[in-house]
């Protein structure tokens, strides 16, 4: 065996998938802020031509979230922790080290390239999953590339125990892996005849019902295995880190992985509930997503419970306080999406705007504010320099917690009202209301909803800004910080 | 037997068979630590005990050369 | 013991996560598969002007906006018409369900709206339906609507899922220059409905602006 | 109870009241079991999330790591052996136990369908609404027809039923000089009248435009002499000949129904026909609705 005495972690990688994050998370919710305001401001849709209409900039907003922000901290963390849980630096393995780097870079390159095509409207026209064939095997090459890290530095490893969060990871590559192949499964047209038509365009191998269940299955363990899994991955890492305690209990960290990863995948019928899928498979989606706040609120209270007794820490350090209130959007995402997946209750909230506030809750109060804690946690150790400014980081703390705040409540009346107001039936039998009705009374709350969004965009400019400052102008540190993160 | 007969018959019996595997899981867990076969808490600390100088939990060559050697015997 | 096993050899484990993530979507889509693709007897595969609508529909993808599928309410079978039936998109690949009403649904649009409507409404939908947030879609009447993909599309489907095109749906050029008149035709009827001289235009110089083809797809939702 | 929890349960209360407020002033019928199973749903999401992550984070306030010291110390550090929080292991069995009465009680799977279930909705409904207005007098019927004519008409025809300038038929008068041109040089399309089609060409010129003027107007003053050639089917009155075709003054049953059905196409555009939307009493709610917005 090496010695370790010269040996020390590598972060390049890590590094650059940092910037992107980054530069991905501004412009998700730049796009996603417009869309806000454009509901309550139709004007707004003429910005940019036909490239800026809500329905054209929609798909932009959630691909660049999901496979821009979400994905690259993704891989950042995993960049970061991962050597640190295993004990083996990059720096050990030249393969991997090159194979980082080439992942960094094929996947910068092509999400660019995948945002542009959706800009123009080149889509397959499934929901998180717009990109065509030809992006979709660019993405697998990308992801494949991850697994041959994840898979070389487990190889290299020293400590014998995988970590949970590496559990975690693993359970996000193989699930998005899976998912995504099978539900873009695809025939482009212009290989199946002469050279007619344009390249790009393809046909779904799935029609109507299958492929409506196929792409469910997908779109609900996307979020399972991108805005789920990984994430639970990070904060166990880095909430047991940042604080110096130990998870409360290891054995129901484990525990609620095999119950997320058994019981998630028969949760996706519930986005179908009423619709033309066979009614047991309805049934079925409706009653494992109950079961389904088991394993999640498991992995919640488990958090919360690490920090038991801890109020110091609390109150004085930003981060904890993200993470914490990171579990908590956690815990009520994950009983709002099993109480809306009961039949009675999606016959109200599907198809209105309490859906986009229970995804939000989830996205913007424990995605974006895990990976920015993440991020946050991990600057001072890969540039060895203090977070630059601490009171930035408690403005920007309590300017976005006020967004999702706004954002889901708003959301959660305007759903209520609207899906109450579709089946509104007058004295006479008839509906009350038209259409049109059920849309001019979201005004008001789609105005709150575009206060929320820029505020919360506001916050993660600071969060930008304060990382830049920390990389270029932050104190510089001697030693690398055991646990609390040091920040001026 | 129709498709659907086939299909119930087999969500029943593997769903059972994947929920007992859940409940032995657990039951492993808590029995193999009472026994005092193995320690899951301390490998909370893997986390915390992360820098590249520090000993791992349970290092990975030792355990295979303890493998070996209880193959031997 | 298997367990302890399984969480030190990551290969095994890998294999363990999926086969348990996969347990469920074996059970759930793959025996239902043969059923929910069957059409109904009425439902004909669409015709290539209206596909060419379709991936209009998808290219401004109207799906952010509007659902096809109305659920078995009697709020939604008043307000839109009869519940949908698994069968009536069997021809569908992609399925456009969509999972948010911000605007009404679609399926059955052909139903109780006609060309002249649509017309005026993508021109300016706050005009014909006050209050409105819907964008307009100018851009669709000066843009050419790809029919040639959609000729594309349809013997893709044809050869690869049996979807019953007729013998004329061949995968040569020579077949599609032959077809194309076709289409022409059809963009030719609805045109006759609209007032927009520019599309009146373009058809006459043998090319169909996307309105056309959309408000063809459009009627077709029935 | 601690602050933090106090604090939080008021923010769920305040949620919950926003959401009710909204949905008392909208006239929601929470007697609708959906509606308050829907309201129920949202109570329940708010207060045990405010509950139980308020009680969690206030145990970090108020407690102290507790546990017992694992005997062996493990390089150097001791460690703590928890038990699986007991709230949890609660939750479990409630949710095991609702899933299970939702697939074998609530929804069966082997029986459940929710077709079967719109159907008996669909019973009821007619069981509570159609027989009622069976019989209806002229102002409940006006009434209904306002109702309907909001939801079903007015994304077209405007909410006054002026036709949003010109995009659809204006329904505050009978017919513009511009479309009875058309139906005389156009002749009409079958609106399945006994009387059949409409044949063009059936005056031209001066005459076409004089019998235009004529009808637009209301049918006031002196007709002029070219009318002739429309009273043969239209009859004498103008008002239809019996039913047998269109009236040309006003808006009767006969007529509302006849567009209902049919649909109908003209100068402005197509109207589709509405035969599956509109059920027989609704046809003569919006014809007597009609005839109280035309002049």
């Amino acid at each position: 065996m090496q010695s370790n005495a010269a040996l020390e972690y590598d972060y390049t990688v890590a590094k650059l998938f940092t910037y992107v994050t980054i530069l991905f998370g501004f412009l998700g919710m730049l796009v996603g802020t417009i869309l806000a305001l454009q509901l309550a401001f139709p004007e707004l849709n003429y910005l940019i031509g036909e490239y800026g209409t809500f329905s054209r900039l929609r798909p932009v907003h959630t691909n660049t979230v999901i496979f821009g922000f979400t994905v690259s901290g993704v891989f950042a963390t995993w960049y970061y922790f991962a050597q640190r849980v295993l004990k083996v630096s990059m720096a050990e393995s030249k393969f991997l080290m090159i194979m980082g780097k080439a992942h960094f870079w094929v996947y910068f390159i092509g999400a660019l390239i995948a945002t542009i095509t959706l800009v123009f409207g080149i889509s397959a026209g499934k929901e998180y999953a717009q990109y065509e064939w030809w992006i979709d095997i660019v993405i697998v090459i990308i992801w494949l590339m991850w697994g041959v890290n994840i898979f070389g530095m487990i190889g290299i490893r020293r400590e014998k125990v995988l970590y949970v969060s590496i559990w975690y990871y693993l359970a996000c590559f193989l699930g998005i892996a899976m998912l995504y192949l099978f539900n873009n499964a695809s025939i482009p047209t212009y290989f199946m005849t002469d050279g007619l038509g344009s390249i790009n365009h393809s046909v779904s191998m799935y029609s109507g019902t299958n492929d409506a269940l196929v792409q469910w299955w997908y779109g609900h363990n996307a979020v399972a295995f991108g805005f789920t899994v990984p994430i639970v991955g990070m904060i166990y890492y880095f909430l047991p880190k940042e604080s110096g305690q130990a998870i409360y209990s290891y054995k129901l960290s484990l525990l609620s992985f095999w119950g997320l990863m058994f019981v998630y995948l028969w949760a996706g019928s519930h986005h179908l509930l009423w619709s033309t899928v066979p009614d047991w498979m309805q049934t079925m989606g409706s009653a494992f997503s109950i079961v389904l706040i088991l394993p999640s609120w498991g992995s919640a209270i488990n958090m919360l419970l690490t920090m038991k007794g801890e109020w110091n820490q609390l109150a004085e350090n930003p981060l904890i306080k993200f993470m914490v209130i990171a579990s908590t959007f956690y815990m009520l995402s994950t009983i709002e999406g099993p109480i809306q997946a009961i039949k009675s209750v999606n016959a109200i909230a599907h198809f209105t705007d309490w859906i986009p506030g229970h995804v939000h809750d989830g996205v913007l109060g424990w995605v974006v504010f895990m990976t920015m804690a993440a991020l946050f946690h991990m600057a001072p150790r890969m540039w060895k320099k203090e977070i630059y400014s601490k009171k930035l980081m408690g403005i920007q703390f309590w300017m976005q917690t006020t967004a999702v705040v706004l954002y889901f409540t708003s959301m959660w009346v305007a759903g209520i009202t609207q899906g109450m107001m579709w089946r509104a039936v007058d004295e006479y039998g008839n509906l009350v209301y038209s259409f049109i009705d059920t849309v001019t009374v979201l005004h008001p709350y789609y105005v709150i909803r575009g206060i929320s969004g820029v505020l919360y965009l506001a916050g993660f400019i600071l969060f930008a800004y304060n990382m830049y400052k920390t990389i270029t102008a932050g104190r510089k540190l001697t030693e690398e910080p055991q646990f609390r993160t040091p920040m001026a | 037997m129709t498709i659907h007969d086939i299909q119930g018959y087999g969500m029943f019996f593997l769903t059972i068979l994947l929920t007992v595997l859940l409940y032995w899981y657990i039951l492993y867990l808590y029995r193999s630590e009472k026994k005092g076969e193995r320690n899951f808490e301390k490998y909370g600390r893997i986390a915390l005990d992360d820098s590249i100088g520090t000993p791992p939990v349970e290092e990975k060559s030792a355990s295979e050369e303890d493998r070996r050697t209880k193959e031997q015997n | 013991m298997f367990f302890h096993w399984l969480e030190k050899n990551p290969f095994y484990f890998a294999l363990m996560v999926s086969i348990v993530i996969s347990f469920a979507g074996l059970l759930e889509i793959v025996p239902n598969f043969a059923s929910a693709a069957r059409p109904l007897s009425t439902t004909t595969p669409r015709t290539v002007l209206e596909l060419a609508g379709k991936n209009v529909y998808i290219k401004d993808n109207c799906i952010a906006c509007h659902s096809q599928m109305i659920r078995p309410f009697k709020s939604e079978t008043d307000r839109y018409g009869k519940y949908s039936l698994s069968g009536e998109y069997a021809y569908d690949r992609p399925f456009l369900w969509g999972s948010k009403r911000t605007g009404p649904d679609l399926h059955r649009v052909g139903n109780y709206r006609t060309t002249d409507w649509h017309e005026n409404h993508m021109l300016n939908p706050p005009a014909i339906v006050p209050g409105s947030i819907m964008p307009a879609y100018k851009h669709q009447f000066t843009n050419v609507a790809d029919i040639e993909t959609a000729y594309a599309e349809a013997v893709t489907v044809k050869n690869a899922f049996f979807t019953p095109y007729g013998p004329e749906f061949k995968r040569t050029r020579k077949a599609w220059e032959a077809h194309r008149p076709k289409v022409l035709e059809d963009a030719k009827k609805i045109a006759a409905d609209m007032k927009d001289e520019g599309v009146k235009k373009m058809i006459a110089n043998g090319e169909v602006p996307e309105i056309v083809a959309l408000i063809a797809y459009l009627n077709s939702l029935k | 109870m601690n602050p933090i929890i106090m604090k939080s349960l008021g923010f769920a209360a305040l949620l919950i009241i926003a959401t009710l407020a909204v949905v008392v002033q909208m006239d929601i019928d929470l007697s609708d079991s959906v509606n308050a199973i829907a309201v129920g749903g949202a109570i329940a999401i708010a207060t045990i999330t405010s509950y139980v992550t308020s009680l969690y984070i206030s145990k970090m306030k108020t407690e102290s790591t507790t546990g017992e010291l694992v005997d062996e110390n493990w390089d150097g550090i001791g460690e703590r052996t928890n038990e699986l929080p007991s709230g949890w292991a609660y939750i479990f069995l409630a949710v095991f136990f609702w899933s299970m009465w939702y697939g074998l009680i609530g929804y069966p799977v082997n029986q459940y369908s929710q077709i079967g279930e719109y159907n008996e909705e669909v019973l009821a409904h007619k069981a509570k609404f159609e027989k009622k207005f069976e019989n209806a007098d002229k102002e409940v019927l006006q009434g209904m027809g306002k109702s309907l004519y909001f939801v079903q008409c007015a994304p077209c025809h405007g909410n006054t039923g002026d036709g949003l300038s010109g995009k659809a038929h204006d329904l505050t008068k009978r017919m513009s000089k511009a479309q009875v041109l058309d139906v005389i040089n156009n002749g009409s399309n079958h609106l399945g009248y006994a009387m059949g089609m409409m044949p063009p060409g059936m005056a031209s010129g001066q005459d076409a435009e004089d019998i235009a003027a004529y009808i637009a107007g209301g049918l006031k003053g002196e007709a002029p002499a070219s009318y002739a050639a429309c009273t043969s089917c239209h009859g004498a009155d103008s008002k239809g000949n019996g039913g047998m075709a269109p009236n040309l003054i006003g808006y009767d049953n006969a007529l509302l129904t006849h567009v209902l059905q049919n649909g109908k196409k003209g100068i402005i555009g197509t109207m589709p026909s509405f035969k599956t939307m509109i059920t027989p009493i609704q046809e003569k709610a919006l014809s007597e609705y009609l005839q109280s917005i035309a002049q």
